[in-house]
C-alpha cells in the first residue's frame, strides 16, 4: 500500500495538535506529563467504542446497499457475488474485525458507489475541505463569541448586554441553511460582493496547483496571489455561516462565565491595586473565563461539524459534510461508515485536545 | 487643617439597590486613620463594615453607590477624583488585603506575576527585570523566600498567601492599608504570626493600618483605636483602653461582655437579645433602640448624633447626649 | 499591551483581503473565452464501459462522438463519425459503418476502424454498468480495414442506429483505459470529439479545452475553454446564475426555480423541448388492480390539467401517453380514450360493474416518495387523492417512504400503485413503451402487465427497420397500453437551461437533451 | 480511666484513617507506590455519658475526620469504634441505620446543611420519618415540640418557612432542631457556632447547654476555637497532624498545659483586653503536609524546645504529673525524656 493522501492530511492536521501536545509536555510540570499521557491512553478505548457503536448501527439501519449499487433488476445471482465482493456475506464479527484493522491500516475499504476506488483517497480530497472551512469558523466563532461575551458581561444589564443576548438567541436558533441562503441572497446576489457556492473561481481554479487540498495553503505554497485572495474570497460566506451558528453559544458562556468571575475576590483584590479596568475584564477576568469555555469548545466541536455538514450542502462546499449527505442517499455504506468514523475520530481527538489545553491553562487541577 | 490623619471619611454613605428597593448597607458615617496607627473596625456581619472599608478606596460598584460625603486623603478629595485618577490612587496609596487569600489571588497567574504587574500598572517605566527585583525584596522582606515567586497561589500555605496579599498591598509603598477581614480564614496561631507582621509593619513603615473583623479579641489585642459600627451606623469609636475599659454604648457593652475570653474564670457568657436588624426596613431613630436596655422614648424618635462624649472617645447614644426638650420629662421614667 | 493591540488588525486585514478579492473575482479575463456551467447532477464514472449516468454521456460525447450522432438541437439521428448512413445487411443482422476522414485524437494521431472494435470489445468485456447497452444487441464487432467497422446483430433491431449513439459505442483511443481495469476518474479524457477533459476535481469543477485536431472545427463565438460547476442544490445554483457566477445554469434546476428565473431580466430560459416523464405505475398483481376496470376507473377521475395549473403552475406539461411527444409515433392515446377532463360518472359505472359502490368503495393505497420527485411531489399527491374521491366509490390512502427503500418496494411488486419517472436511455419510442409493456420488462419494473398483443407490437416494431411501420405498431401499442391501462402517464416535466443574456448568445441542447459545448455563442 | 465500662458512650481504639493520595493512570501502571494521607493516625480516646468533650486543633489536625469515623460516616483504615459497648464495625446494616437516630451530627454551615427546596418544617422532621414510624400529625406534632425546644417560635408559623427566609440564629437553631427529632444519645457538633456572630454565639452556645440537660445528652464537640470551649467542654482533646497531642479536663488542660502544642494554641488565642497583651512565643511555620508528616514527634520542627530525641522517636500519652485522666504526649513534659528539657 503506497502511502495514502489521508495519512498526510490526518499528520498535518494532527501536526498542530502534536506540536502543541509536544509543548504541553515539556513545559508542564511532571503532573501535567503523566496527565498528558493518561489522557491519550485513554482516548484509544474512547475511539474503540465510537468506531464499535457506528460499525453496528451501520448495520442495524434500513437500506441494502447491494440493491442501492446494482439496482433492483439484478438477479439473486449478482446480488451474492456483490455482496461476497465487498465482504458483506461474511460473520457480522469477521466484517468487524476486518473494518478495525482497516482503521488501523488507514485502509477504509473501497466505496460502492465508485467501484474500487480507495474510501481514504475520497476522504483525503474532502477532509481538507472541511478543515478548511470549519477551522476558520471555529476560530471566529470562538474569538468573536468570547470578546462579545465579554463585553456584555462587562455592560451587564446594559443595552449592549441585551443586544448581544438578543442576538445569540436569534443566531442561534436560525436555521443554516436558511442563514446561509440569507448570506447568498443579501451578501451574494444583492450587493454581489460574495461569491454564492464553491470554494474558488473556477477560472482561477485552473492555475492553481493542489498538494494539500486546503486551498489558502496550496496557494501560498505556489504563490499563487490571485489563487489565495479568491480562496479567501469565497471563504468569507460559509465560514460567516457557521460562526454564527456557533457564536451564540460562545457569547452565551462567555458572558456567563465572566460575569461569574468578574464577582471573584482576586477580581475585586486586582482593582483594589489600581490595575486597569480593561485589563481585570480581558486579563484576569477573562483568562479564568475562558478555562470553562475551552471545555465547551471541545463539547461543541460536534456541533461544529453538524453546521458544518449542513452548510457544506447550502454552499456546495466539497467536505466531509457534503460527502456524508451524499451517501447516504447513494447508500454507500462503507463511504457513509468511514466518514462517520473520521468524524467521531476527530470530535474525540478534538476533546482530547481540549481537555489537556484545560489542564495546561489551569494550575489547580489535580491530575 | 494640619492633621495626621491619613485618611478621614466625613457623612459617608453608601446604599445599594435590592428588589425591595434602595438599601443603606452604610449611613452618614465618619471616621478617620492616623499615621502609624491600627484603628479596629468591629460589628457583627451585615453592619457594613466592609463595604466601609470598600467605600474607603471607591470600590463599590453597581447595583451598589455612594450617595454621599467626602473622603479626605491627604487633603485630597478622593470623591472629586476622575475613576481613572482614582484608580492610579489604589494600589499606589492605598493597599487591601482581603478575607480569603486563596481566593483573593488569581489563580492562574503565578505570585511573581501579581507583583510585577501591580507595580509596572503604577510605575510603566520600570522594566521587567527590575519590577522583578523589587517583587523579590518585597517578599524576602515578608518571610517568603523568592524562590516560591514562580508558583501559583494554590501551591502556597494560607499564611503565606496572606503574606503574598501584603506585599501586594506594599509593592507601591502604599500609606493606608486596609486589611478586610485579613485572618479569618486563618489558624489561630498562624493568624497570631500574621498580626504580629502586620504590626511591626505598621511600626517600621509608619502605616496606617484599618483591620475590619468581626473577631473582638483581635482588635484588642492589636488595635491602637477601635470603631464599633451597628446596622450601617457608627455606634463608638475611642482608643482601644477606653472602649474595652469603659464601653459607652450599649451594644458595645452587650458586644464586649459576650465575647469569650479564655482568662476569665466566668463560666457564661452574656446573651445579648434578639439580633441584628434587617437593613431592608431597619428600626427607626437609633438602630439599637429594640435590643437596648436602657431604651428611652427619644431613642425611637430622634437618631443621637455620633459625638464625642469624653475626649477622643466618641458615640452615639442619648445617654451620652442632651435629649431634645419635647422627649425629656419621660427620661425619669426610662429603665436608666 | 501594546503588542496585542496589533491582533485587532487581523480582522480588518481580513476584511481588506476579502474586498481586494472582490475586485479581482470580477469578470474573466479578456484572452480566453471561457463559459462556466452549472450542475447539481455528480458524475459518477467517466469511462465509456461503464458510464451510465446523463452527466456522464454529456461529457463522454463532448469528448468523443460516435458513429451517429443527434442531429444538434433535435432527437433526429445523422452521421457522425461515419461518413454517412450504414450498409445493412438484407437480413438486417449486420451494419457495416464507414468512417469519414480526418477525424483526430488531440495529440494529433489518425481516428481507426479498430478503436471503434477497441471500445466495443472493451464495454463487453468489462461488465460495466452500461454492458448491457451493447451485449443485448451486438454479437460481434469488427474492423475489417482502418475505415470500417461492422457490427453483427443477435436479432433484428429497428432501433440500432438510435442505440449506437450510446456512449459505449465510441471509439477509444489505443492507451486511453486499461483493457483490464474500469477506471472511473481517469485524470484526462479525450477523443475525436471537440472537447478534451483537462481536470476534473469532484463535486468542485471539470474544466474541458478544445481539442486543436478536432475536424469541425470551432466558430468565432465559441468558447476556448468550459468549466463545469457542481452544485449541491438548484437553489444556489439559480442564485449563482443570477448573480453571474456562472453563465450557464442547466441540469436540474427544476419546475420552481426555472420559473422563478425565467422572469429575471438579463436571464434567458431555454425550454430544451426533451425531460422525463411522471406516471403512476401500477401492479397488475395486486388488488385491486388486477380488475382492469378499476384502472380505467382512474385513468376517467384523473385530472392532468389541475396538476399543472394548480400544483406546478405550468412549469410541466400534461401528458396523455407513455411515449412522450416528439418520439416515433407518439400519440395522445390516454386524451382520445378517457378525455381531456375527468368523468366521474363514466368511472363510476366502471367500479360500478366490478361490484363496488359508495358503500363498498375500491380502497387502495397510493405510494410516493416524498422528495425524489422534487417538494411538490406531497402536493400532487394531496390533489391525486382527492381526484380520484371525487367518486364516493374510490377511498385512498396515501403512503409515503424514503426512496431508496421505495425504489425498491415499487420494482420487486410491493405496492399496489405508486409514482415513476422515466427519462430514455437512447431516443426511441421502444425505451418508452418496452420497459413498461413488454412482459418480461414490465415484470422487472413490479408491473406485471402482460399481454401477447403487446408484446407482438414491440418486437414487430423494434425489427422492423421500416419508420412508418414502425411508427405505426407504436400507435397500435399506446392505444393498447391506454386501453389495458397498463400504466397512467401524468405530466412531462421539461427540462430547462437557464443562461445569461449578458454573456451568452445562444445554446443548442435539444429534446436529446444533449449538449453540445461547441455549439454556444459566447458575446 | 475509669473501671465502669458503661461511663462511656464511645470508645475509641487506635483509630487510624488514611486515604489514598490520588494517582493518575500512568504512576499506577509504572509502579509508583501509593501514598497516603494519614488523616487520622492512631488516636485513642473516650466520651463519658453526659459529658461534652472537646476536640481542638487546627485545620488539617484530623479533628473532624475523627467526627465522620465517629458518625460512620467514614470507614476508619484501622482501629475501632465502640458505641455502647459494641464495636461500630461489628453492627448489621439494620443496626446501623438504627445507630443514626442515636447519633447525630451539627454541621459548621447551617445554609448549607439545610435543603434550601424543603420546608424547615419538612427539614427538621425528615430523620423523624426515616427512623420513626409514625403518622403525618404524629410527626408534625414532634417537629412543632423540637421546634418550640430550641427556641424556633412560634414553631407552628415558621414550620413552612424556606431556609432562606430565616436568619442566621434560627438556621442554627433549625439545625439543632433536626438533630434532636430522632432523640440521639450522642452529639458530634462540628463547629457548630463557628459561622455565627459573636451575639448569636453567646445564645446558641446556652441553647447547646439547655439541651443537654434536657435531653441527657452527649457531645463531641470539634472546634478550632478554644476560647469558646472553654465555656462548654468538660473534657478536651487537642489534636496535631492526625495525633492527639494532650487530653484531660478542660481546666486542667487549660491552667497546666503540658504539650508545647497546647501551650502555642492556648497563647495564640486574642485576649479581648487591650491591657492584657502580653508577648507571645509562637511556634513558626504552619501546619505541615499530612501525606509526609515529620517523623518522631510531629511537632517537632516547629516545636521552640525540641531536642534531638524528638525527631527520633515517636512519643506516647502519658500522664501528666500524675494526673491519669490528663495525658500529654511529649517527651519532654510526660515522658522518659524530661532530664532533656531545656530549662525555662
Amino acid at each position: 500500500m503506497t502511502v495514502s493522501p489521508l495519512a498526510g492530511v490526518c499528520f498535518s492536521s494532527l501536526g498542530v495538535a502534536l506540536l502543541f501536545l509536544l509543548y504541553a509536555f515539556l513545559r508542564g510540570s511532571k503532573g501535567l506529563r503523566s496527565y498528558i499521557v493518561t489522557r491519550v491512553l485513554l482516548t484509544l478505548p474512547m475511539v474503540l467504542i465510537l468506531v464499535t457503536i457506528i460499525f453496528f448501527v451501520m448495520r442495524v439501519i434500513p437500506g441494502d446497499p447491494v440493491t442501492s449499487e446494482l439496482g433492483p433488476r439484478a438477479s439473486e445471482a449478482v446480488r451474492e457475488q456483490m455482496r461476497e465482493q465487498l465482504g458483506l456475506n461474511q460473520p457480522i464479527w469477521v466484517q468487524y474485525f476486518q473494518y478495525l484493522s482497516g482503521i488501523v491500516r488507514l485502509d477504509l475499504g473501497t466505496s460502492l458507489i465508485f467501484g474500487n476506488r480507495p474510501i481514504v483517497d475520497e476522504l483525503s480530497e474532502r477532509l481538507p475541505a472541511t478543515l478548511e472551512l470549519i477551522i476558520p469558523s471555529a476560530a471566529l466563532a470562538i474569538g468573536l463569541g468570547v470578546l462579545a461575551g465579554t463585553f456584555a458581561a462587562e455592560h451587564r444589564k446594559q443595552w449592549p448586554d441585551y443586544l448581544l443576548r438578543l442576538f445569540s438567541v436569534v443566531v442561534y436558533s436560525i436555521p443554516v441553511f436558511w442563514l446561509g441562503l440569507i448570506f447568498q441572497v443579501t451578501l451574494g446576489l444583492g450587493l454581489g460582493i460574495f461569491p454564492i457556492a464553491g470554494r474558488i473561481d473556477p477560472i482561477i481554479d485552473i492555475s492553481l496547483q493542489r498538494h494539500t487540498n486546503i486551498l489558502i495553503i496550496d496557494s501560498l505554497i505556489s504563490g499563487n496571489w490571485p489563487a489565495l485572495l479568491s480562496a479567501l474570497h469565497y471563504l468569507v460566506l460559509p465560514t460567516l455561516t457557521l460562526a454564527l451558528i456557533l457564536v451564540g453559544v460562545f457569547i452565551r458562556l462567555s458572558r456567563i462565565n465572566v460575569i461569574e468571575t468578574l464577582v471573584q475576590d482576586y477580581i475585586t483584590a486586582a482593582r483594589a491595586r489600581g490595575i486597569l479596568e480593561r485589563v481585570v475584564v480581558y486579563r484576569h477576568a477573562l483568562s479564568n473565563a475562558l478555562i470553562p469555555v475551552v471545555t465547551l469548545i471541545g463539547l461543541q466541536f460536534s456541533v461544529l461539524l453538524a453546521g458544518a455538514v449542513l452548510t457544506e450542502t447550502t454552499f456546495s462546499w466539497p467536505g466531509m459534510g457534503q460527502y456524508l449527505v451524499q451517501r447516504i442517499g447513494q447508500r454507500d455504506y462503507t463511504a457513509v461508515q468511514s466518514a462517520i468514523t473520521v468524524f467521531a475520530m476527530s470530535v474525540a481527538v478534538i476533546s482530547m485536545i481540549t481537555d489537556i489545553i484545560y489542564a495546561f491553562l489551569d494550575p489547580r487541577v489535580q491530575y | 487643617m494640619p492633621d495626621d490623619n491619613v485618611i478621614r471619611a466625613e457623612n459617608l454613605s453608601v446604599q445599594y439597590k435590592t428588589r425591595a428597593g434602595w438599601v443603606s448597607a452604610v449611613d452618614d458615617v465618619s471616621l478617620e486613620i492616623r499615621r502609624g496607627e491600627i484603628l479596629g473596625l468591629v460589628g457583627e456581619s451585615g453592619c457594613g463594615k466592609s463595604t466601609l472599608g470598600k467605600a474607603l478606596m471607591r470600590l463599590i460598584r453597581h447595583p451598589a453607590r455612594i450617595t454621599n460625603g467626602h473622603i479626605w486623603f491627604q487633603g485630597i478629595d478622593l470623591m472629586t477624583l476622575s475613576d481613572n485618577e482614582m484608580r492610579q490612587f489604589r494600589g499606589r496609596n492605598i493597599g487591601m488585603i482581603f478575607q480569603d487569600p486563596m481566593t483573593s489571588l488569581n489563580p492562574i497567574q503565578r505570585v511573581v506575576e501579581h507583583l510585577i504587574e501591580t507595580i509596572r500598572t503604577h510605575e510603566p517605566a520600570v522594566s521587567d527585570e527590575d519590577a522583578h527585583a523589587r517583587a523579590a525584596d518585597l517578599v524576602d522582606r515578608l518571610g517568603i523566600s523568592a524562590n516560591r515567586l514562580d508558583d501559583y497561589p494554590h501551591q502556597l500555605s494560607g499564611g503565606m498567601r496572606q503574606r503574598v496579599m501584603i506585599s501586594l498591598a506594599l509593592a507601591l509603598n502604599a500609606d493606608l492599608i486596609i486589611a478586610d477581614e485579613a485572618t479569618t480564614s486563618l489558624d489561630v496561631i498562624v493568624e497570631a504570626q500574621f498580626v504580629e507582621l502586620l504590626q511591626q509593619l505598621c511600626r517600621d513603615l509608619d502605616l496606617a493600618i484599618l483591620m475590619i473583623t468581626h473577631n473582638i479579641g483581635l482588635v484588642a489585642e492589636v488595635a491602637d483605636r477601635v470603631a464599633v459600627m451597628y446596622a450601617g451606623r457608627m455606634a463608638e469609636m475611642g482608643s482601644a483602653c477606653d472602649v474595652f475599659k469603659e464601653p459607652l454604648h450599649p451594644y458595645t457593652q452587650g458586644l464586649l461582655k459576650a465575647v469569650p475570653n479564655i482568662h476569665l474564670e466566668e463560666d457564661e457568657l452574656y446573651k445579648m437579645e434578639g439580633s441584628p436588624p434587617d437593613l431592608v426596613s431597619p428600626p427607626p431613630a437609633c438602630r439599637f433602640h429594640p435590643r437596648c436596655p436602657h431604651m428611652m422614648p427619644v431613642c425611637s424618635k430622634v437618631q443621637p448624633d455620633f459625638e464625642t462624649a469624653r475626649g477622643d472617645h466618641r458615640t452615639a447614644c442619648w445617654l451620652y447626649q442632651d435629649v431634645p426638650a419635647e422627649y425629656q420629662d419621660v427620661r425619669e421614667g426610662s429603665k436608666a | 499591551m501594546s503588542k496585542k493591540r496589533y491582533w485587532l488588525l487581523l480582522p480588518a486585514l481580513i476584511l481588506v483581503v476579502a474586498f481586494t478579492a472582490c475586485i479581482q473575482g470580477a469578470g474573466p479575463s479578456a484572452a480566453t473565452k471561457e463559459v462556466i456551467i452549472g450542475t447539481t447532477d455528480q458524475l459518477d464514472s467517466l469511462d465509456p464501459a461503464d458510464a451510465y449516468a446523463t452527466h456522464d454521456w454529456e461529457i463522454i460525447r463532448n469528448t468523443n462522438p460516435g458513429l451517429i450522432v443527434y442531429q444538434p438541437g433535435t432527437a433526429d439521428m445523422v452521421p457522425g463519425v461515419a461518413e454517412g448512413d450504414p450498409e445493412i445487411s438484407d437480413d438486417g443482422l449486420t451494419y457495416t459503418f464507414t468512417i469519414s476522414d480526418g477525424w483526430k485524437y488531440p495529440d494529433g494521431s489518425e481516428l481507426v476502424a479498430g478503436d471503434f472494435v477497441r471500445g466495443i470489445n472493451r464495454s463487453l468485456t468489462m461488465e460495466g454498468d452500461v454492458s448491457f447497452l451493447v451485449s443485448t444487441y451486438v454479437e460481434s464487432v469488427e474492423a475489417p480495414d482502418d475505415k470500417t467497422v461492422v457490427f453483427h446483430l443477435k436479432a433484428k433491431r429497428g432501433d440500432f442506429i438510435q442505440i449506437v449513439s450510446a456512449t459505449p459505442y465510441g471509439p477509444l483511443q489505443e492507451g486511453q483505459f486499461p483493457d483490464d481495469e474500469l477506471v472511473k476518474f481517469p485524470e484526462t479524457l479525450s477523443g475525436v470529439g471537440p472537447w478534451q477533459l483537462t481536470s476534473y476535481k469532484e463535486n468542485e469543477q471539470a474544466v474541458l479545452e478544445r481539442n486543436p485536431n478536432y475536424k469541425m472545427g470551432f466558430s468565432e463565438s465559441a468558447p476556448d475553454r468550459v468549466i463545469i460547476r457542481y452544485f449541491s442544490d438548484p437553489t444556489q445554483m439559480a442564485l449563482a446564475v443570477e448573480k453571474g457566477d456562472i453563465d450557464i445554469a442547466w441540469r436540474i434546476l427544476g419546475p420552481i426555480e426555472t420559473a422563478r428565473l425565467s422572469t429575471v431580466e438579463g436571464l434567458t430560459a431555454d425550454n430544451t423541448g426533451g425531460g422525463g416523464i411522471r406516471f403512476l405505475s401500477i401492479n397488475h398483481d395486486m388488488e385491486p388492480f388486477t380488475d382492469k376496470n378499476v384502472r380505467k376507473a382512474l385513468a376517467y377521475l384523473v385530472d392532468r390539467d389541475e396538476i399543472v395549473d394548480r400544483v406546478m403552475q405550468g412549469a410541466v406539461e400534461p401528458l396523455y401517453s407513455i411515449d412522450p411527444p416528439g418520439f416515433l409515433g407518439s400519440n395522445e392515446a390516454f386524451r382520445d380514450m378517457y378525455g381531456g377532463s375527468p368523468d366521474v360518472a363514466k368511472a363510476e359505472e366502471l367500479l360500478a360493474a366490478s361490484g363496488y359502490s359508495a358503500d363498498s368503495p375500491v380502497e387502495f393505497d397510493l405510494w410516493y416518495p416524498p422528495e425524489h420527485y422534487g417538494a411538490q411531489a406531497a402536493q400532487i399527491f394531496e390533489v391525486l387523492k382527492e381526484q380520484f374521491e371525487k367518486s364516493s366509490m374510490v377511498k385512498v390512502t396515501l403512503q409515503t417512504q424514503e426512496w431508496s427503500t421505495y425504489i425498491k418496494a415499487l420494482t420487486n411488486g410491493e405496492y399496489p400503485i405508486g409514482y415513476l419517472g422515466w427519462f430514455f436511455d437512447y431516443p426511441d419510442s421502444s425505451n418508452y413503451l418496452d420497459p413498461f409493456a413488454q412482459t418480461d420488462f414490465a415484470a422487472g419494473m413490479g408491473i406485471f402487465y402482460s399481454n401477447p398483443d403487446m408484446d407482438q407490437y414491440l418486437a414487430d416494431a423494434a425489427a422492423s427497420t421500416d419508420p412508418a411501420e414502425r411508427a405505426d405498431l407504436y400507435v397500435e401499442a399506446q392505444n393498447l397500453f391506454a386501453e389495458d391501462a397498463v400504466c397512467i402517464p401524468l405530466v412531462f416535466e421539461a427540462e430547462y437551461a437557464v443562461y445569461r443574456s449578458d454573456s451568452v448568445g445562444k445554446i443548442v441542447i435539444g429534446p436529446a437533451l444533449v449538449f453540445q459545448y461547441e455549439l454556444i455563442e459566447l458575446k | 480511666m475509669s473501671d465502669n465500662i458503661h461511663d462511656h458512650i464511645i470508645e475509641v481504639r487506635d483509630l487510624k484513617k488514611y486515604f489514598p493520595v490520588k494517582r493518575d493512570l500512568l504512576s499506577s501502571l509504572m509502579g509508583v507506590p501509593q501514598q497516603w494521607v494519614r488523616a487520622v493516625d492512631d488516636v485513642s480516646f473516650t466520651i463519658r455519658r453526659g459529658e461534652v468533650f472537646g476536640l481542638a486543633g487546627e485545620s488539617g489536625s484530623g479533628k473532624t475526620t475523627v467526627g465522620r469515623l465517629v458518625l460512620r460516616l467514614l470507614e476508619p483504615s484501622e482501629g475501632q469504634i465502640i458505641f455502647d459497648d459494641a464495636d461500630l464495625s461489628t453492627y448489621s446494616p439494620e443496626a446501623l441505620r438504627q445507630l443514626r437516630s442515636r447519633m447525630q451530627v451539627i454541621f459548621q454551615d447551617p445554609f448549607a446543611s439545610l435543603n434550601p427546596r424543603m420546608r424547615i418544617g419538612e427539614g427538621i422532621g425528615h430523620g423523624y420519618k426515616i427512623h420513626i414510624p409514625s403518622s403525618a400529625s404524629e410527626r408534625r406534632k414532634a417537629v412543632e415540640e423540637i421546634m418550640e425546644h430550641v427556641g424556633l417560635t412560634p414553631a407552628a408559623q415558621l414550620y413552612n418557612k424556606f431556609p432562606h427566609q430565616l436568619s442566621g440564629g434560627q438556621r442554627q437553631r433549625a439545625v439543632i432542631a433536626r438533630a434532636l427529632v430522632t432523640r440521639p444519645e450522642l452529639i458530634v457538633a462540628d463547629e457548630p457556632i463557628a459561622m455565627a456572630d459573636v451575639s448569636v454565639r453567646a445564645l446558641l452556645l446556652d441553647l447547646m447547654i439547655r439541651l443537654k440537660q434536657e435531653f441527657n445528652l452527649t457531645y463531641l464537640f470539634i472546634t478550632h476555637d478554644l476560647a469558646t470551649a472553654k465555656y462548654i467542654c468538660d473534657r478536651i482533646g487537642i489534636m496535631y497532624l492526625g495525633k492527639m497531642a494532650e487530653i484531660g479536663d478542660l481546666h486542667d488542660v487549660y491552667k497546666s498545659p503540658a504539650h508545647p502544642y497546647t501551650e502555642a494554641l492556648l497563647a495564640a488565642v486574642p485576649v479581648p483586653d487591650p491591657t492584657d497583651r502580653r508577648e507571645k512565643h509562637l511556634p513558626t511555620g504552619e501546619i505541615p503536609n499530612p501525606i509526609n508528616p515529620p517523623s518522631g514527634c510531629r511537632f517537632h520542627p516547629r516545636c521552640p524546645i525540641a531536642q534531638q530525641v524528638c525527631q527520633e522517636i515517636e512519643p506516647e500519652l502519658r500522664p501528666v504529673e500524675g494526673n491519669p485522666d490528663h495525658l500529654a504526649s511529649c517527651h519532654l513534659r510526660t515522658g522518659d525524656y524530661q532530664h532533656l528539657a531545656p530549662s525555662a
